[in-house]
């Protein structure tokens, strides 16, 4: 076996621009993350489409973490199981990591772990990281900076190696660490150590190069929570009640700190919003009835767990007709499950969440675009419908860095719906009822707490009540008002927002994916129509209950591959009770190992369904 | 046919007859203690004058829960799901601070399944005036002890609870509760003193209010029953509340007296019935609390009083409007605010 | 209109013997229970087969009552929709009830009611109630007694009305207030006042007799939370914690009661049995997976509500593997709902409760029988499976008077499943792990805490997990382990009790029911052979997932009417996800107004199914 | 070759080495408060000779919570859901007695989500060793601040807690807990006393451990740091646990002396340190604990102690096996007996 490193090995067979998954393998708490962000900007700032996906421990401190960084000119941003260049910082995996590479894999590495000894098919670049680090001009009692300096030289390495302009590196340091000068001089320092030892040493450069090119301009670098409470901001929220759980924190501490900035009232220097870091998820979800109860846009955010812990008061907000809004930033279940993983496994939970009767509306964001827009929607859903909404992001969508499109001011109003004021009573005095269906969409009209008219009041109860909101054990009255519920979710089906289409001219067979699963599948589509001749339509759910467009569509295919990360095949299930004529179409495409969907899992599922079916289109 | 004109009914400060406080017929157990409650939160709304829109009622689950429908018909309730009105509460008053929030609850409804909602609404110090129906057992599901049965309280079917009691008075004081009052519900006048000035306090007042359950926990043997209550009772002070509109001197007997005055002018006025107590000590009423356990005193009255202790909503610092009004023109940041964020994520 | 009562009206056309439903209607609290009981045992003492149903508010005194009795020659002793008999107690439901009972209906009533003004089609018996109670011997004071012998006062009527044996009323009062001999005295005074003035008053008798018959000789009669309590001790069971909830309170208040009588330990006087009143339901399912973890045979008992709240332990119990069961007595949902009536809405969040992944398993019991050795069943399936067993009972079947068979002995004995002792740890010691499956069924082996063997220790943690059950975010060990998961949940399929059939020669089409939806299934199915000549074979699933025999006899069929008493079709729509090819066949027949199922649901849901799809077979 | 034999390794009274009470490596970041509690855990569990296998370790949810993965490999050990240890760890230590329980939780286990199972835990006395590693922070989730939180103390990002936070060792004493102490990570030899005296107890034994959050919560500002709590610790006594098989003499300075003893035979010895304290008097206990409070005082020690308290366990009274060996012969009646019952429903 050679032990040879790559700067003996042969040139690269040929080049690949700006196509390639690199990742870097570093300790949780080492401080990699402002150098992997600073790459990631750097690429988006040369106008490639690019996103990174950050895997860490369920830990603060010391176990690995791996930020995987995937640039693509072709748009891809979903996660590429195939990696092309790896980091590897970490003594702790560096071998396991090695050992997994596929062959040709360029890998740069800290010297000392001498991976040239483990593997002679890849292509290596040993760097003395810690030696080099030794350089920065620090005082000997700055060894913690040091190691975090560290990885800003591996930056230098890629860049150099890769074709990143040093321009961009330094741009996005500059605006990484805002305003700290002195910080900002040693981090570009460590970049030119790791720039100019890479020249000396590295006659033959990465196969994988990056050239700028212009697929970026107006876009964002922005994760899927940041958009969220955006969405909410912009959304009119003025209750906001947590527990904090990963993956969903952020979305709430970054909500904190855009009211901190826009929710002052200029007059006053008062706060136009009022937020709770409650003792509990029962608590949050509490707090978010009562505030909607009295008329005030209210939302929680949590994670499974949370959405467990939260089923009866859910069940609750559904009899009572409270508007509310719920993210669940999903993370891998059963239980406290995996809790720094991404899943899909809310589905089920959600839609037909607590005991009894009961299906509620939820929003599918794939992208912080439509986290903003939906979060928006979800309000003035949740309003209209008076019902709690749910938003199901995930993980991987919520905390993970995504190039998205810019997101569109919204112009139209708050939707507040069917709110009767003192004239409205009046004028309905008569033959309002507050769960009285007045306009035959199963949608009541609603009074809110001080409203001053003597008949506007009501009482809110979770036990049998007739339409006048009166106590009752009546059979008719509970049957009543149950058919009206189920009325209410067909004009729910109407008002949510619809399936995004793509159709290929021929094809009977489709692909059906919703949230984050439109990466991985839109990609293996791509791949099932340029590698194996298997064009297929595409539609990707925005809602539940799905929509009349939906159904049609799934009911012009023959085959619809329902692609999904969980075990369960969660939304396949619902899809067969809502159309059980077609029931047997449905063929799931599933992922559920607590990765981001990627494409060779789409390909292979089908392929292998093709396979069992006999490959007829 | 000659006949004399029907008396125009009496009407209170702001004009309304006391009908209008009032709600629907109760379903409880003919004289459960809950049913007299009721009548008394009637009186204190009616008698403070407080316009019954501008109540909010709350509840949990259990038959105490039931009552905030007895009571105010004008005003918007809301009977929650068993344990969780303290969120519920939290997040309508927050939503609308104009509102004036009361909650009622029952001894299973608080220690038992909701002690964990009580502990933080009290730590909050939120506004709302919390009414334990405190009857030692779950009425509505036929009887069992609640976590306040006394130790050595029997069951109806006989069985004795020997489980140390959580005293919620106690323990809100603890806490850091502002006003903690427990009282009767065969004490009615204590109990709409303590009422009015519950109404009139900015945090949460805490009112435990042993409240007999004459189906399940009224028998020889019980420490919750009608008759062990009346004869163990021990008033701490007689209270006198005088609301700030009122510029009548309250009726009380004379001795010694004692003012607390609430930020908003009102006054609760303390005269001794010979204990030396001060409500505004809290070593002292905590230790007298602890004496009162151990000797099986039923201590009445205003237990601890604290009235300029900051709430959460001033924590908060909201507007002082309703957040439910507001619209998009103070809600949603500008275009050109929306661009310059994202201009950040470039 | 003429009020002519019924003493003056024509003689009975015909007479039914042993065929009807007869309704008392009084308000909750008033006593009617013991009367009410003493004439459903009467009738069961003469050999007839008998069912009462008690419909009662959610308060505690003074709301209308009402309760039901059935007799039927037949067996049949479900709910019936159409009432024969009526007992008019109530003067706040009297005019109601009157105005809507069907022309011909037998009626007898407190005279002061006045029904005779309301109807001149119904078969009218004014009794003078209060009037003969003031006849009771009974100092002044004892207002409150008399109220209660009124009671009795009518089922003395009824006695002479229908034929009901005075010395079986007798017997009945007897057992009924054991050795209290003033009130068994009074009672009878009461029945005898009852008898005779309705002798004298009316010659002309119920068309509805009851004749002596010999078709209930080793039944018993018993409700299901008793039998279920009893299913607990006889199963085993040393663990209960509950906190009360209407339906279900009265199981653990029994077993309550059996443990004092039968879980003393002789030697010491100690308990076998640790009970606890837990705070709250969330606490209950802890204490239950605790004791479970510990290896005690532990339950729960519950309603919605607390199955709601449970969510995210059972989901824990479910990812550790810790065997549990748990009874949901269903009530009518969602949130608080109907406290005191009945429905099977539950099915969906109980098999598969929680976050993320997870399916459940689920025992149906029909009948008091079922309820003794499905509890027994259940406590061997969680052992041997290591997981929260549900046993899903209803309302109905927990609270109502059932006549039942007899329950068997168990002579097995307990199946502790999987359990390594010191011995067994030190034979396996190489390849044992906590979580591995070494016998390829997917359920792995365990070691009770406190084991003498230095290997046999573990952890136990809701969090990802390798198969020694370390901690792991490792994307291999988390599928592998959620498919053993998934895998141990088809050897569970083999495990649960098989599905229960019955066979028509020649039918294409099907009903398909569970639990309590039993009854009016095989009723309808009898009247829809002989009134509408439409055979039908008739499969009662017994548990969740659904046994092979059970797919195998869906795919026989054409159609499958699936009954279930919920609004969603909860069951239809799991069938449908286990059985997509199939799925277009299950056609609903649905019951949701809180009263058990009856068989003219089930004929009208068939019937305009078959006018729909064209009547055939 | 010459060398010398590796000494043998040190053993305790059961002949087991310390490392027979390790657990796994510790994945807390450096210098986590957390560890140096687990450590004491390790050497109290040895030095009182206990059999791992005996001991059943539990935990919620949390860095804190992750520990009894760190300690007593070969224990049996639970890790719940976050908040609901205590109701886990109750059912298993009900079904088998023998075990004894000890529970490690964080701050946010117990003072958030998870008060009212705390509450529930303390008023039946369960026994069990609860120790709450509390660093006033959600350490797992990034810092944000927990109920224990002090009014001032600042966040690493800045933003002070203005919600008086709760103290769990009042709310247990008000509770009627028998043992309840508090402590600090940095002070080993206390520390291990108190566990020594917790794990010989039969009830619950709160400890209430400050042990600061290196990552989020160890800052200027923080009123949970090392230096804070350094500064600031004012022992109440110095304690010497003196276990039942020990006859030595307990190595204590000179001065004022008070002995608790346990049923067991075990002592727990109070030295003065100045204070005129003495834990088994409630009152003084509360008066000591709120004036400390308010002049920020830090005070460690065992606060209260009433051993003698009846536990759960011993109330239930359950036989003294466990309940997981019993079969069917115990637990089955006779066919005989199901007949009998049978024959009331006929
Ligand atoms: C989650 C849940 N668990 C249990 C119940 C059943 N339940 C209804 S009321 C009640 C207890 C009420 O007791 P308390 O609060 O003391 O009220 P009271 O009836 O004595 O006035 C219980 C356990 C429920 N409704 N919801
Ligand atoms: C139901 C639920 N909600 C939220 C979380 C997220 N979570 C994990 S640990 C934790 C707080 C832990 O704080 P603490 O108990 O003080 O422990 P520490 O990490 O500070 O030691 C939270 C909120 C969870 N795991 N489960
Ligand atoms: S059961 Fe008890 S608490 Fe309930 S209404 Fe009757 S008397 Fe009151
Ligand atoms: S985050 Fe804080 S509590 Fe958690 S391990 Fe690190 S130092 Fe300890
Ligand atoms: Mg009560
Ligand atoms: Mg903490």
């Amino acid at each position: 076996m050679s032990n040879a490193p790559s700067t003996t090995a042969t040139a690269p067979t040929g080049v690949v621009v700006n196509d390639f998954s690199l990742q870097v393998a570093t300790a949780n708490g080492s401080g990699s993350q402002t150098a992997n962000n600073v790459l990631l900007r750097s690429i988006f700032r040369m106008g490639i489409p690019v996103s990174g996906k950050n895997l860490f421990p369920s830990n603060i401190q010391g176990l690995p973490t791996w930020f995987t960084i995937r640039a693509s000119r072709h748009g891809y941003i979903g996660r590429k199981r195939e990696l092309d260049v790896l980091v590897l910082m970490n003594p702790e995996t560096a071998a396991e990591d090695a050992l997994a590479a596929a062959p040709g894999t360029s890998v740069v590495y800290e010297k000392k772990l001498a991976v040239e000894k483990l593997r002679d098919d890849l292509r290596l670049f040993p760097v003395p990281f810690s030696e080099l680090a030794g350089k920065l001009p620090l005082p000997p009692d700055q060894a913690k900076l040091r190691r975090l300096l560290v990885n800003m030289i591996y930056v230098g390495v890629l860049s150099d190696l890769m074709g990143i302009d040093p321009a961009e590196i330094e741009a996005s340091i500059r605006r990484q660490l805002e305003g700290k000068a002195k910080a900002i001089d040693l981090n570009l320092a460590a970049m030119r150590l790791g720039i100019d030892h890479s020249a000396a040493a590295f006659q033959t450069k990465l196969p994988h190069r990056v050239e700028r090119m212009d697929a970026t301009t107006g876009k964002l670098i922005i994760d899927g929570n940041t958009a969220s409470a955006l969405g909410c901001l912009f959304g009119g929220a003025t209750v906001c009640t947590w527990y904090p759980i990963t993956p969903s924190s952020s979305l709430c501490e970054t909500f904190i700190d855009l009211c901190a900035e826009h929710r002052v009232d200029p007059g006053t220097g008062r706060a136009l919003a009022a937020i709770v870091q409650a003792e509990d998820e029962i608590a949050s979800i509490g707090m978010v009835l009562g505030a909607g109860w009295a008329g005030a846009r209210a939302f929680t955010a949590t994670s499974g767990p949370g959405i467990s812990l939260m089923s009866e008061l859910i069940g609750y907000g559904y009899y009572t007709e409270i508007p509310a809004v719920i993210f669940d930033v999903q993370r891998v279940g059963p239980s406290t499950g995996l809790p720094t993983r991404t899943m899909q496994g809310d589905v089920l939970i959600c839609h037909t969440n607590s005991h009894g009767d009961g299906k509620h509306p939820v929003l599918f964001p794939a992208s912080p675009e439509e986290c903003f827009t939906m979060a928006q929607a979800a309000f003035d859903l949740a309003e209209r419908l008076q019902t709690p909404v749910f938003v199901l992001s995930d993980l991987d969508l919520g905390m993970n860095n995504w190039m998205a499109d810019s997101f569109p001011f919204p112009e139209a109003p708050f939707d507040r719906g069917k709110v009767l004021d003192a004239e409205g009573v009046e004028r309905l005095k008569e033959t309002w009822g507050r769960y009285r269906d007045l306009d035959g969409d199963g949608i009541p009209w609603r009074t809110l707490p001080g409203t001053p008219h003597p008949k506007a009041a009501y009482f809110t109860r979770g036990s049998g009540h007739t339409e006048l909101a009166g106590y009752s054990e009546k059979a008719r009255d509970y049957v009543e008002n149950v058919e009206r519920l189920a009325r209410k979710l067909e004009t729910a089906r109407e008002m949510l927002p619809k399936p995004a289409v793509e159709e290929r001219p021929g094809a009977t067979a489709g692909l059906l994916a919703f949230g984050t699963s439109h990466y991985g599948t839109t990609e293996g589509r791509d791949l099932l129509e340029h590698d194996h001749d298997l064009p297929l339509d595409y539609l990707r759910l925005r809602a539940l209950p799905i929509a009349r467009e939906a159904r049609e569509w799934i009911e012009r295919h023959d085959v619809v591959y329902v692609v999904e990360q969980n075990r369960d095949a969660q939304l396949a299930a619902l899809l067969r009770d809502e159309m059980p004529a077609c029931a047997a179409r449905f063929v799931s495409v599933l992922q559920y190992d607590g990765l981001p969907l990627d494409a060779t899992t789409v390909v292979d599922g089908v392929l292998s369904h093709r396979g069992r079916t006999g490959g007829a289109r | 046919m000659s006949a004399t004109l029907p008396a125009a009914p009496k009407t209170n400060r702001i004009g309304l007859p006391k009908a209008d406080y009032e709600g629907a017929k109760s379903t409880l157990c003919l004289g459960c203690g809950h049913d007299v409650v009721t009548k008394q939160i009637v009186t204190a709304f009616w008698e403070l004058g407080i316009e019954p829109r501008r109540v909010a009622k709350f509840s949990g689950i259990g038959c105490s829960s039931k009552t905030p429908a007895y009571f105010l018909n004008r005003a918007w309730g809301v009977n929650a799901v068993h344990g969780r009105m303290p969120s519920v509460a939290t997040g309508a008053l927050l939503a609308n601070p104009e509102l004036i929030g009361i909650g009622v609850s029952g001894d299973g409804d608080t220690a038992s399944i909701g002690i964990g909602q009580f502990v933080h609404l009290v730590r909050r110090n939120m506004p709302l005036v919390y009414v334990v129906e405190n009857n030692g057992v779950y009425g509505l599901t036929k009887g069992q002890f609640s976590a306040t049965a006394d130790v050595g309280s029997t069951l109806k079917g006989g069985g004795a609870n020997d489980l140390v009691p959580i005293d919620l008075c106690g323990l809100a004081i603890e806490l850091g509760c502002g006003f903690v009052a427990r009282s009767f519900s065969g004490d009615m006048k204590q109990l709409q003193s303590i009422l009015q000035a519950a109404i009139a306090h900015r945090g949460t007042a805490v009112i435990d209010v042993i409240s007999p359950c004459v189906t399940f926990n009224d028998h020889e043997g019980s420490t919750k029953s009608y008759k062990y209550a009346k004869d163990h009772e021990e008033p701490l002070h007689e209270i006198g509340f005088v609301p700030y509109f009122d510029d009548t001197v309250a009726e009380i007997p004379p001795g010694e007296v004692m003012d607390v005055p609430f930020p908003d002018g009102s006054v609760v006025r303390f005269h001794s019935v010979g204990r030396d107590y001060d409500p505004t000590d809290k070593d002292q009423v905590l230790a007298t609390l602890h004496r009162s356990r151990t000797a099986k005193e039923f201590l009445t009255g205003i237990l601890y009083l604290e009235p300029e202790k900051p709430s959460f909503a001033s924590l908060l610092n909201t507007v002082e409007e309703p957040l439910t009004t507001l619209g998009e023109d103070r809600l949603r940041p500008s275009p050109g605010m929306l661009a310059a964020i994202l201009e950040r994520y470039r």
